[in-house]
């Protein structure tokens, strides 16, 4: 395997037809480096990641593997790894071969080939299906399948599009642990796509926040989910309450905003001047039942098992969702207060 | 980027130099008839020492063409849509199902393209005419069809493998029955195989001497029989006017096939957005 | 609605003198003989509308012809009322009972009959009981080549055998099988050689064997049929090919061989003669019989025989005795003005002529010539 | 657990469901048209024109050495024509995936020849290779050779006719069932370090494989029984005197049916043993969804 | 559509050659009910759904719709809907096409159809994406096209197979919502296959948990969720600390077990008997950081959002998975309580 020092990606972009798909992508990973690729869906993801294994031609930009150029290669000459969101199992190779294909071609002694087949196979658990086709496989079992071919190789970067999505809770924390595990006591270099915060947040070391083909934001796990740069990311990642109210002053970095008959206090999150339109975004788990300052009726809840998500109308007519672990019911008058410092303010 | 499809490997070199000796002596071959096939004289020269067209107005004349070349598109457009029509079901279940006794119909299928038809051609004849089919068009167009339909069995078959079962389950789900499970989904999925069986009964069919021969009235000859007689029937002709009337057969089907190509894109990919675009 | 091939009346007892009503007559020419007589056929149509309202041609290699009949009489429905053969489909469907016979019952409907030439009458006697011969000629062997190239041509077998020794692959003739000029040099050699039983190719034919074999060194390949070996003469890749009167004259018409190539007979030849029939098959109702009848009749007077001059196709083509020349269409005689020979007046007055092997024989003669003759070339290359 | 199934479920477990009617059509077809004209043609072949016993027609073709040895002519024709549509089809369909300027006109150009039919195909081989064909004329006035190469009768000109009427045959089949492969599948070979060549041999290979073995039948079956092309532009009492032209001799020369129908059924029973081997072959292989349709 | 007041699977079961896929399942669904299957990958969920839908042959047992057995019925004479896992879209098809394709089949009006199939798209946001092929469609794109397509047509039943799986957490939300809307307001049954518990728990009125082709239970979402039938569904259902330990004590449902120097008080979940081995089960965010009881040392610590996911090793050795809102270091010793009432006791 070729390891390399760093790759860098500069201005990389890529349209089909007449849409942009990825837009100016500039982004340095460090070996050994866990980013994780977040976004709504259609937001250039997997482009991204096709533009990076060789599978898509740039239109834009070039990636740099150290000091060699390396967008003009072809995939094989690149040894990355990938799993791809739809799999792309060999539909004519048994689980054992497909997983083996790669250490075939690598040309390795038989045995080791079985010894790493075999290993592989039992990371994600497909012992029994080790001989069936990928056509007689569940869903989830197609996707280890797709996991365990890509990482079988040890490449020196791996590409994972959403290789958790069709598996249970209890299996993905599992293989999320496995996947980390392979990360670290091989030391790869991976770039994950998921579309689970929970799973970005916990895996990876950098997170790249995408938005209609364009980078959001770049930050570690904790700087993007409690300053996310722009609402677009606060929306994204989980602050479900986005609020467009008016500034009515701002101190340093406090803003006041008026809502529902009382204000609340946030922190700007970039340039905002009293008297202009903002966007106030919370998370519904920093919204308290119970405190003092907002009023409003419970209109719908649902059960989440722990807690319950609550949707309240305010007496303005505002809505607003709420996550608790306290058992309120439709109808209910409730208070609401705002966990302090969780409340962020963004120029609209 | 440079087109990576036809980057310049020394396999892609090797290939496409076979491919352009084969197009030169191909055209070598197709051209030697058509001069001939306008020349009025050819001895020992590059090129004929005169031209003209009479060998082709003779040929029209000597035979009708008119007559004949529309009952052969008739003939064989009746044999290629009703072969198919029969053909094209059949595959589908040779294709997705295990049965007990698939081996057996499967030999029934093939036997009709393995066995000359030196050995049912007159039987079939003989029945034929027993039940008023055979001097018409539609004796033809039945006769052709019996190693006709296995034809389009079997072009068919690894198509239709090819297919997802799954996109036809949710066809049903969506309240399509087996027709409309045909024609809606199979069908444009399948086109290439369509095109390519399609193509290949055609050409077997306007080709076909014998059964045609055995089974055709007087007006319902086709063109390859006048060729062939043209070819092989004793007396003399001139040798310009055998290529006249081959060149008039291939100008007819070239017309099919271009129409054909015209419709249908032989490589149509239903994956092809999932191709490399075009740079 | 497939109804018209019903049988349209009796097909069995006496055939009237004249159809009930005019009948539509589908003829199938498997021997090239329409090029001869539709002319005579059209002028018929014209003249009887009230024999034959309409007439439909069709054309077909020979071989598969018996097949197609053999069809149409098991299944009790014949459509074609009259087909116009020569020596091998006539035998062919003979053996296998297709034919009516019109003979000889009906001989006296046909006048011209009377009048054939003596060999034409020989050829008329091989065909039994079920056709009517309806042109002739001569046919061959001959050997044709270009003066300029063969400035002294072979006069004898011998010579033949010297010259193509000396010319390796410059002399040709077709396939017997799928050429007439070819059979006519193999059913010519036995009596040119002079062979014990010249009838007889399996066990009277030793000298002709022999000789075939030893030019057989001296021949490259045998094409499938004559137009290739005419071909070969005009590009000058074979400088002595086989021919017939006919295959010398019509492709000289045609353009096909240079004007000025030349035949030379071998010596102690004899012409086999050629000929072509009209039978009925079985099968075909009396109506449509009375009027092939009254065709045949009219076929065979001297006015329309003339047009069996043709361009030399068949040359001289007329069956029967004391046609003219002068009597076929103008563009016929301009035709052999130009291109004919006047040598072959004498050439035919002064051979004998003998009917070909009948077809049992030249099966047999096919065949052992593909396995001894033809077929021994793949040992060799 | 102890209910047991409708029967409708457990046959169509064993594929016996409703769509198995598709086959009616096609069945009764071939039933009416084809079995009992054949039967005919079989038993014909037992009842031997002159006499002798049940097999005598049998006998007769393998008793004679002339005859018996058109199975192995045939087959030195048929098999490495097919063979050659086949094998030069698929790298060349491979090279027209994806996309390029000129593809659809050289796909065309590459399928065109199919219109060319027998007749065609023989006079253009004739004219062209022939001794003073262009073929020859240009050799020769390059003074690449002497003599004119001899390249018609015999048996090159029958492969010749064989490959400008197959191969395109095989092309357009081979570039279709290409064209049903996932490219994707490819791609993901590439990431797994798959070089072109082993990614053709270790993914599309196998997929394409099944429509291979067939279009190496039907290639195969067509070549088998050559008939025209063989005496035209072949040497028919030599080297190519296919088995075709034994049974059309028999038939149409000799006028004896019940031979030719045993030469038609030797041959049709030949060629199964040859369609069979690729056919239980071909059993062996993966086919299914090959992921390009769904 | 034929409307039905129940639907009923009597012992239906499904095997391939020598393996059961789905054995002997009993479920009654009544008209409008919305049903989640959960369940381990390869639990057979998606086999149930292809053979109520009429894609697979049943092996055994029956289908009842009302009094009519309808599991001999081809699937295009049920009327029902179905989104398959891997999409299944008519690669041939537009998005509008794929989603107007049951309307055409139903041969309604022109203008309906268009109507319909606009509003569809409308609902899962592909109106720009509305001319584009399948094949031209980012994962969670296509997999909103399954949805649209299934739903558009309001069958008596819809089958959805992992509808939500490619979607980011916003969309899924959204869409979440999008289909409980349907599902109420069209008066449809639903039966819904996810590998998400927190979609099942808030989604469906009734549970089905499998395992192995087998039930495991069948309840509402709060009875699977706080008291899981078995210590597997328990293990499935989140409670990712399993602890094999000897019961000390049993009073009524009360079981005493010890661990780590401590007893914990824990409810039985079936019988239970003094001295018997037994399984207790309890969920990381059901263990608090800083109670009293149990001792150990924090060795790994994932941020998750909000929270964080610390790993603990008990005095014993016994690792134990815990979720908190405090900050921890790996290192640090810390004490660990468990909420009352949350720690289940099942026999093993
Ligand atoms: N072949 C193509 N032709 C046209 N548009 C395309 C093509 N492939 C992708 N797109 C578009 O490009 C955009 C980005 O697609 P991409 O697959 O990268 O999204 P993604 O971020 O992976 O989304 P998801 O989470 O849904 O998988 C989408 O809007 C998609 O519709
Ligand atoms: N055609 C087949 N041949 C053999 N085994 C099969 C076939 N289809 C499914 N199976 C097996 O049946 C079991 C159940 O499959 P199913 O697809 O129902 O699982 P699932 O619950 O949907 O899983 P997932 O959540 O991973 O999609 C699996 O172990 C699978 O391997
Ligand atoms: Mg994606
Ligand atoms: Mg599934």
């Amino acid at each position: 395997m070729r390891q390399f020092d760093r790759l860098r990606l500069e201005g990389v972009g890529r349209r089909f037809g007449a849409a942009d798909a990825l837009i100016g992508l500039d982004l340095s990973i460090e070996r050994g480096e866990f980013i994780a690729l977040l976004g709504p869906s259609g937001c250039g993801k997997s482009t991204a990641l096709n533009c990076l294994a060789g599978l898509l031609p740039l239109t834009a930009g070039a990636i740099w593997q150290d000091d060699r150029r390396i967008d003009t290669l072809p995939p094989e000459r690149r040894g990355f790894g990938m799993v791809f969101q739809n799999y792309a199992l060999f539909p004519h190779l048994t689980v054992r071969d497909n997983i083996a294909f790669g250490l075939r071609m690598r040309r390795l002694p038989k045995d080791e080939v079985r010894r790493r087949t075999a290993a592989a196979i039992e990371m994600v658990r497909l012992d029994e299906h080790a001989s069936k086709l990928p056509g007689q496989l569940s869903g989830g079992q197609q996707q280890r399948v797709a996991i365990a071919r890509a990482t079988v190789l040890e490449p020196s970067l791996v590409l994972m599009d959403e290789p958790l999505s069709n598996l249970d809770a209890k299996l993905r924390l599992e293989m999320r642990t496995e996947i980390r595990r392979l990360h670290q006591s091989l030391g790869l270099t991976t770039v994950y796509v998921t579309h689970d915060q929970e799973e970005a947040l916990s895996m990876a070391d950098r997170l790249v926040v995408m938005r209609a083909g364009r980078v959001q934001q770049i930050g570690t796990p904790e700087e993007v989910h409690t300053k996310p740069s722009t609402w677009h990311v606060a929306d994204f990642m989980g602050y479900r309450n986005l609020l467009t109210l008016k500034a009515d002053s701002v101190t340093g970095s406090q803003v006041t905003v008026p809502l529902a008959g009382t204000t609340l206090t946030g922190t700007a999150q970039g340039v905002v001047a009293a008297g202009d339109e903002v966007v106030a975004a919370v998370r519904p788990e920093d919204l308290k039942l119970g405190g003092e300052g907002l009023k409003g009726l419970v209109e719908v809840v649902e059960y989440q098992g722990r807690e319950h998500a609550v949707e309240v109308v305010l007496d303005d007519g505002t809505r607003v969702h709420v996550r608790t672990e306290q058992r309120v019911d439709p109808g209910a008058q409730v208070a609401l207060g705002v966990s302090p410092g969780r409340l962020l303010v963004y120029p609209s | 980027m440079s087109n990576r499809s036809i980057r310049a490997t020394p396999t892609a070199w090797f290939i496409w130099a076979a491919v352009v000796f084969f197009f030169v002596n191909l055209a070598g071959v197709v051209g030697s008839v058509l001069v001939s096939s306008f020349g009025q004289k050819w001895f020992d020269t590059w090129v004929p020492s005169g031209f003209t067209t009479q060998w082709y107005g003779d040929a029209w004349r000597e035979f009708g063409l008119l007559q004949v070349i529309s009952v052969t598109l008739l003939a064989s457009g009746l044999v290629v849509a009703l072969s198919v029509l029969v053909g094209a079901p059949a595959a589908y279940v040779l294709a997705r199902q295990n049965f007990p006794g698939k081996r057996l119909v499967y030999l029934t299928f093939l036997l009709p393209i393995l066995m000359p038809p030196i050995t049912y051609g007159i039987p079939l004849a003989t029945v034929l005419y027993k039940f008023g089919f055979a001097g018409h068009l539609s004796g033809v167009v039945l006769a052709n069809l019996v190693p006709s339909v296995p034809f389009v069995i079997l072009t068919m078959t690894p198509f239709i493998e090819q297919v997802d079962p799954r996109i036809e389950s949710a066809a049903r789900m969506l309240g399509a029955n087996t027709r409309a499970v045909f024609l809606k989904i199979l069908a444009p999925l399948l086109v290439p195989g369509l095109l390519a069986s399609a193509i290949l009964v055609l050409v077997r069919t306007v080709g076909m001497f014998e059964l045609t021969f055995l089974t055709a009235g007087p007006d319902s000859q086709t063109l390859v029989v006048a060729l062939y007689y043209s070819m092989s029937a004793a007396g003399i002709r001139a040798q310009q006017s055998v290529d006249a009337m081959a060149v008039m057969y291939t100008a007819m089907m070239l017309v099919l096939l271009v129409v054909a190509l015209r419709f249908v894109n032989p490589t149509q990919l239903v994956a092809r957005v999932k191709e490399e675009p075009p740079e | 609605a497939p109804t018209t091939n019903q049988p349209a009346g009796e097909n069995t007892g006496d055939v009237p003198e004249k159809p009930s009503k005019a009948v539509t007559l589908n003829i199938l020419d498997v021997a090239g003989n329409l090029q001869l007589t539709q002319g005579m056929i059209d002028e018929f149509v014209e003249q009887h509308p009230d024999v034959v309202s309409k007439v439909t041609y069709s054309k077909a290699p020979a071989p598969e012809l018996a097949g197609k009949i053999k069809a149409q009489q098991n299944a009790n429905r014949v459509d074609i009322d009259l087909v116009l053969t020569g020596v091998d489909g006539l035998a062919a469907g003979r053996d296998q009972g297709l034919w009516t016979d019109l003979l000889p019952r009906y001989a006296d409907r046909v006048a011209g009959m009377k009048d054939y030439l003596p060999p034409a009458q020989k050829m008329q006697e091989l065909a039994g009981n079920s056709g009517v011969t309806i042109t002739y000629y001569p046919s061959g062997p001959l050997l044709e080549y270009l003066p300029a190239k063969v400035p002294s041509p072979p006069r004898t077998a011998e010579d033949l055998l010297a010259y193509a020794q000396a010319n390796k692959g410059k002399v040709m003739y077709a396939r017997p099988s799928n050429s007439g000029p070819g059979r006519t040099f193999l059913m010519g050699l036995p009596y040119i050689l002079g062979d014990k039983d010249p009838k007889d190719p399996v066990n009277g034919w030793d000298k002709t064997w022999a000789y075939l074999k030893e030019l057989n060194q001296y021949v490259d390949f045998y094409p499938s049929g004559t137009a290739d070996t005419m071909k070969a003469l005009a590009n000058g890749s074979a400088n002595i090919i086989a021919t017939t009167t006919g295959w010398d004259i019509n492709p000289r018409v045609l353009g096909t061989v240079p004007k000025e190539a030349a035949i030379t007979p071998l010596e102690g030849f004899h012409w086999v003669t050629d000929a072509h029939y009209a039978v009925v098959p079985k099968g075909v109702p009396t109506d449509k019989q009375a009027a092939v009848l009254q065709l045949l009749n009219f076929m065979l007077t001297p006015e329309q025989q003339a047009k069996a001059y043709d361009k030399g196709y068949f040359y001289p083509g007329p069956a029967i005795k004391g046609v003219d020349l002068a009597k076929a269409p103008q563009e016929s005689q301009d035709a052999i003005s130009e291109f004919g020979r006047p040598e072959y007046d004498k050439l035919i007055a002064d051979n004998p002529t003998e009917v070909p092997l009948d077809a049992k024989s030249l099966v047999a003669a096919f065949d052992k010539w593909d396995r001894e003759v033809g077929g021994s070339k793949v040992k060799k290359s | 657990m102890t209910a047991t199934a409708s029967w409708h479920h457990r046959l169509a477990e064993r594929g016996v469901d409703r769509r198995l009617w598709l086959l009616l059509p096609a069945t009764i077809f071939v039933l009416l048209l084809f079995v009992y004209p054949f039967l005919y043609g079989l038993s014909l072949s037992f009842q031997p024109l002159n006499g002798g016993g049940l097999l005598a027609n049998y006998e007769k073709f393998f008793g004679d050495a002339y005859q018996r040895d058109t199975i192995v002519t045939t087959l030195k024709i048929a098999l490495p024509a097919a063979l050659l549509n086949v094998l030069a089809a698929v790298p060349i369909a491979f090279r027209m995936r994806g996309r390029f300027r000129g593809k659809r006109l050289l796909t065309t150009l590459l399928v065109v020849p199919i219109t060319l039919g027998t007749v065609l195909t023989a006079q253009g081989l004739l004219n062209y290779l022939g001794p003073t064909g262009w073929f020859n004329r240009v050799l020769l006035s390059l003074h690449l050779i002497e003599d004119p190469v001899r390249l018609t009768n015999n048996y090159w000109g029958v492969f010749f006719s064989l490959v400008i009427t197959g191969f395109p045959f095989a092309f357009l089949l081979v570039l279709s069932y290409l064209s049903g492969i996932d490219p994707t599948l490819e791609r993901a070979a590439a990431t797994l370090g798959a070089s072109r060549a082993q990614r053709f041999r270790r993914i599309t290979l196998p997929l394409l494989a099944p429509g291979l073995a067939t279009t190496f039948l039907l290639t195969f079956v067509l070549a088998f029984s050559v008939f025209p092309s063989a005496v035209l532009v072949g040497n028919p009492a030599g080297s190519t005197r296919v088995i075709s032209l034994a049974a059309y001799q028999a038939a149409y020369e000799q006028y004896d049916y019940a031979y030719a129908s045993a030469i038609a059924m030797i041959m049709g029973a030949v060629e199964l043993v040859v369609v069979v081997i690729v056919l239980l072959w071909r059993s062996r292989l993966y086919t299914g969804s090959t992921g390009g349709k769904g």
